[in-house]
C-alpha cells in the first residue's frame, strides 16, 4: 500500500467534508436526531421493562393453613420452601400477626370487637424470582400438607405478564419500524448530498475514474455521516438523561426508576454501529444509480 | 490508432448526431475535425471515450473495440487517453492543482510523479500562478487550460480536444496549438474539433469536415474550407 | 391577475416536480416516515390517555355505616349521593352481601363459620366520574351521620393522578420534541433539495428574477412535499391501523382498547397541517440561503 | 450609457481583476472588449449586471449607480438588460423555449407576448427546430445561441456579450454579429467582449483593449491589434 494513496483518499474525503460543510452539517443533523429517537426509544423500552419486572417481583404468594395445621406441618413447608429455588423468600404470618393486618387493611370497618376467637389462619406470604414462575410455584405448595388454601393476585399477574408479551412484541415491531424510518430518513439524506453532487461523479468517471475509485470517498462520508451524527445523538441523550432522569425520578418516586438500572454502554453503542452502518450501506446504494458503468 | 466504420449515432430524443461515418485516423496523425454547429463533431468524439454508444457500426481505439466495452474497462480506456471537453467539465470542489492531479490519481501514479508532473504541465499552459484556486474563481480562459493541462498531464497516446481554444485570445491559442503540436510530434495521436478558421489554415493538417452527421471532405494539409488559404474568407 | 401566469407558475412547479421525479419521491419519502413517527406518537398517547381515563373511573369509594346505623342514616346517605352531581354511580351492600364477598376474596381462607355474628357492617359502594374528585367526595361523604368510615384505594389513585400529571407533561415535552425533530428533518431535507439546485437559483437571479419570484415555486413545493407526504404517511398509519389495532385489542382484552375512542380526524388534520407548515417554513427558509440579495 | 469611473476590483480570494478603469459607452454605442485571456473583460461586464462589485470607483449604467444597488434594484436592472454569458448558465431543467421564455417572465410579459416573441428569436440564431430539447441535449453551439436568444428576447437597451461566438462555426458567427449589428442599429448598446479577431476587424467599431486589469488602447473603428486590418496577423 502507498502511503501517499492514502494520504490522498483521506484528503480527498476531508476536502469533500469541509468543502461542503452546509451539506455536510445538513447531512449529520438528520442522522444525530434520527439517531437521538432510536436512543429514546430504546432507553424508554428498557427502563418500561425494568420497572414491569420489578413490580412483578413484588407479587406474593399467600399460602394460609388449615386452622388446625401442626407446627410440624408448619416447619415442614419452610423446609420446601427454603429447598426451592425459585423461591426468593418468604415470612411467616401467625394468625394474631394476620388479624392486626386484616385490621389495618380494612381500616377498623370491621367490628373486631366481636370476634370472639381469631378465624383467620396461619400464614406464609412467599416471593418467587421468576414471576412466570408464580403460577407453577403456587400449585406446587398447594399439595403440601396441613396447606388449606394458596392465594396470589392470579388475574394481576396473568395480566402484567401478557402485557410483558405483547409489549416484548410490540416494541420489537417497534424497533425494526423505527429501524427502517431511520434507514429511509438517513439514505434518503444521504441520496440527496449524493444527487447534489451528480455532476462531479460524472467527470470523474469520464476522466477515467472506476465506480469504485469514485465509490469509497463517498462510503467513507457516509461512514462519517454516521459515526458523527450517532455521537452527537449520544452527546444530546446523554445531556438529555442528565437533565431530565432525576425529575422525573423524583415526580414518580413509587416508580424507583433510579433502582432501575439500564445498561447504557450497549445501547450506545448498538447506535453507533446502526449509524455508521445505514451511512456508509445507503452511500454505497445511492451513489450507484448516479455511477454509469 | 482510430478506425470508425460504418458508425451512425442516433440519441435517445430521436436526433442523428452522425450518419454513417468511416474514418481512419493513423497513429501520430494530427486531425482537424471542423463543420458547422450541432454537425457532429462532439458526437463523434463522445464516440472514442465512450460516452456515447452508436447505434451502428464499429469503433477500434488502439486495437480495442470501444463500443463494445463495459465498467471498469471503460475508466481504463479513458485513463488512456485525454480529452479536453468541449464545456470543460472540471470539478467544481477541487482546485486547478487538484484537477489536474486527479486525472493522475485515477491512473494510480505515484505522489512523487504527481507532484512533478502536475506543476510542469500547468507552466506548459501558463495557469502555475493559478494553481490553488477554484474553477469558479478563473476566466473562461483560465478554465479552459486547466482542462487543457488535465487531458495532457497523463502524456496519454491520444488527445481528443473538443473546441479547445473558444475563449483563448490569439496569443494564448498559438500557444496551445504550439502544445498540441510538439505532443502531437513525440507520438501521441491529436484530434482537434474547432471553429477557429485562423488556427486550421495555419497549421496545414489534416482536415475532415463534417456536415450533417456526414464525412463532407477529407484533406491532407488542408484549410477550413476546402481549397481557401490562410486569411482568405468566404463570401463576406 | 393574469390567467397565464398563474397557469406558469403552476407549470413551474409541475415541471420542478417531474423533472426532479427522483429528488422529489426522497423527499416526500422522508416527510412520510417522519410524519407516521409523528402519527404513531400522538395515537399511541391519546390511547393511553384513553385507557388511563377509564382505569380511573373504575375506583370505588366503600363508605362503611356504623354497626348500628339506621335505615334513615342510611336512606339519608343515599339522597346525598344522589344530589351529588360527581357521583356518577352507588350500589349498597348490606353486611350480608358483603360478607359473602369477603369470603369470596379470600377464596375460603377465612373460616366463616367460627363467626357467631356477621362482624361486617352495611356499606355503599360509590363511583366518580372526575378521579381527582375522589378524594374531595370521600371526605364529603366522611362527615355524614352513621358513616363509620369511608375506604378508597387512596395510594393507587394518588399514583394514577401522578402518573397521568407526569405523563401528561412528559408527552407534551416529546410532542415538542417531536416536532423539532420532525422540522429539523423535513427541513434538512428540503434544504438539501433546494442545495441540489443552487446553481440555477444563481442564474435565475441573473437573469432578472426577484427573490420572491425564485423562492415561490420552491415554497410551493415544499408545501407539496408536506402534503404529499404527510398523505402518504395518513395512508400508512390507516393501513397499520386496520392490520394491527384488532389484533392489540385481541391480545389485551382487559384493556379494552376498542372502547377507547380516538378521534382520527383531528389526529390527520393536525398532521397535514405540521407536513405542510414545515415543508413551507423550511423551503423558505433555506432558498434564503442561495438567495443573492 | 454607460460610465465607469476610476473603478478597482479585488475578488475575494486577493485577484487584482480590475485597476483604476474609466470608460464611458455613449448611447447606441457598439464596442468590443478585447484583451488576452484573464485580464478582466468578463469582470468588467459582471460590474455592469452586479454580479461583481467594485471596491472602488463608481458605476453608471442608464443613470442608475449599479455598484449601489440592493434586493430586487439588482432584478430590475437585470431584466432591462441582456446577457450572453462566458459559460452560457442554462437552465438545465428547462428546454430551449423555457429557457428563453424565462427571461420574459421574469419581466413579468404576457403569455400572448412571449408565445410571440420567443419563436422569433429563436428563428433569428436558428434553434427553432430544437426548442424542446434540454441544455443536455444541445451541441456546444446551440447551447450559446440558447444563452444569446436568452439575451436578446426582451429588446434590452443594453446587451453585454461574454464571448458570444467562442463555441460557433464561421458562419453562424457572422450571423449572430450581423444580428447584433441590427439590434444595435435599433438603438441597443452592445458590448462584446470577445476572442475572435476577425469578428472584430471584420466589423471596425470601437476597440477597447483591457491588460493586466487596465485599459490599455481605445480605439474608434479599431481592430483587433492596434492599426492591424483584417486577415493581417501578428507574428506568426
Ligand atoms: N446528449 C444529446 N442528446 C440528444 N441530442 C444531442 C445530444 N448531444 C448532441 N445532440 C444533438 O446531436 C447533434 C450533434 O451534436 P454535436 O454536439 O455532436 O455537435 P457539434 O458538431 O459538436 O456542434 P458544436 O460545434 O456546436 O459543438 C446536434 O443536433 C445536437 O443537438
Ligand atoms: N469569482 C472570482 N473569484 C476570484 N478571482 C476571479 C474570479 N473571477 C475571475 N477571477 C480572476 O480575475 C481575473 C480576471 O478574470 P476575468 O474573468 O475577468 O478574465 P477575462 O478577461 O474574462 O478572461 P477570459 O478571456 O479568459 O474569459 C483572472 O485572473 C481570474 O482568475
Ligand atoms: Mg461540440
Ligand atoms: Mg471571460
Amino acid at each position: 500500500m502507498d502511503w501517499g494513496k492514502v494520504k490522498f483518499f483521506l484528503g480527498e474525503v476531508g476536502r469533500n467534508f469541509t468543502r461542503n460543510a452546509g451539506m455536510q452539517a445538513t447531512a449529520i443533523g438528520t442522522v444525530a436526531v434520527t439517531v437521538v429517537l432510536l436512543g429514546l426509544f430504546l432507553f424508554v423500552r428498557l427502563t418500561l421493562a425494568g420497572v414491569g419486572d420489578r413490580l412483578l417481583k413484588q407479587i406474593e404468594i399467600s399460602v394460609y393453613f388449615h386452622t388446625n395445621a401442626t407446627p410440624a406441618q408448619e416447619n415442614h413447608l419452610r423446609d420446601v420452601l427454603r429447598a426451592d429455588q425459585r423461591v426468593t423468600s418468604f415470612t411467616f404470618v401467625p394468625k394474631a400477626e394476620g388479624l392486626k393486618q386484616l385490621r389495618r387493611q380494612t381500616q377498623g370497618s370491621i367490628d373486631v370487637s366481636m370476634l370472639t376467637q381469631n378465624p383467620l389462619p396461619d400464614k406464609f406470604r412467599v416471593r418467587v424470582g421468576d414471576p412466570s414462575e408464580v403460577s407453577a410455584v403456587a400449585d406446587s405448595l398447594r399439595g403440601e400438607p396441613g396447606v388449606a388454601n394458596v392465594v396470589y393476585g392470579k388475574t394481576i399477574v396473568g395480566r402484567l405478564l401478557q402485557l410483558g408479551v405483547v409489549l416484548r412484541r410490540v416494541s420489537i415491531a417497534l424497533i425494526v419500524a423505527l429501524l427502517c424510518v431511520a434507514a429511509i430518513i438517513i439514505s434518503n439524506t444521504i441520496r440527496l448530498t449524493v444527487y447534489a453532487r451528480r455532476r462531479e461523479i460524472a467527470i470523474m468517471q469520464l476522466v477515467g475514474a472506476t465506480a469504485t475509485y469514485v465509490r469509497m470517498p463517498f462510503v467513507c462520508e457516509g461512514v462519517l455521516h454516521g459515526l458523527l451524527g450517532s455521537l452527537v445523538a449520544l452527546l444530546i441523550l446523554g445531556i438529555g438523561k442528565a437533565a431530565l432522569w432525576s425529575k422525573l425520578a423524583l415526580a414518580l418516586p413509587w416508580l424507583e426508576l433510579n433502582g432501575t438500572h439500564v445498561a447504557l454502554l450497549p445501547i450506545a453503542l448498538q447506535l453507533l454501529l446502526v449509524g455508521v452502518a445505514i451511512g456508509a450501506l445507503s452511500s454505497w446504494f445511492s451513489i450507484g444509480r448516479y455511477l454509469r458503468t | 490508432m482510430i478506425s470508425i466504420r460504418n458508425v451512425s449515432l442516433t440519441y435517445p430524443n430521436g436526433v442523428r448526431a452522425l450518419d454513417n461515418v468511416t474514418l481512419e485516423i493513423a497513429k501520430g496523425d494530427f486531425l482537424f475535425l471542423v463543420g458547422s454547429s450541432g454537425t457532429g463533431k462532439s458526437s463523434l468524439l463522445k464516440l472514442l471515450y465512450h460516452d456515447a454508444i452508436p447505434s451502428h457500426g464499429e469503433i477500434v481505439v488502439d486495437g480495442i473495440r470501444v463500443d463494445k466495452l463495459r465498467g471498469a474497462r471503460v475508466a481504463s480506456l479513458r485513463r488512456h487517453l485525454g480529452v479536453i471537453f468541449q464545456d470543460f467539465k472540471l470539478l467544481n470542489d477541487k482546485t486547478v492543482w487538484e484537477n489536474v492531479a486527479f486525472a493522475m490519481h485515477v491512473t494510480g501514479a505515484h505522489t512523487r510523479e504527481i507532484e512533478r508532473q502536475v506543476p510542469r504541465t500547468l507552466d506548459l499552459v501558463g495557469l502555475a500562478h493559478k494553481s490553488r484556486m477554484f474553477p469558479s474563481e478563473l476566466s473562461g480562459g483560465e478554465q479552459q487550460r486547466t482542462a487543457i493541462a488535465r487531458a495532457i498531464v497523463n502524456n496519454p497516446k491520444l488527445l481528443l480536444c473538443d473546441e479547445p481554444t473558444g475563449n483563448l485570445d490569439p496569443e494564448n491559442t498559438a500557444e496551445i496549438m504550439d502544445l498540441l503540436l510538439r505532443i502531437n510530434t513525440k507520438g501521441t495521436t491529436v484530434v482537434v474539433a474547432t471553429h477557429n478558421q485562423s488556427v486550421v489554415d495555419r497549421m496545414r493538417k489534416r482536415v475532415v469536415r463534417l456536415e450533417d452527421g456526414r464525412i463532407f471532405t477529407d484533406e491532407e494539409r488542408g484549410f477550413y474550407y476546402l481549397g481557401l488559404g490562410q486569411g482568405q474568407v468566404l463570401s463576406g
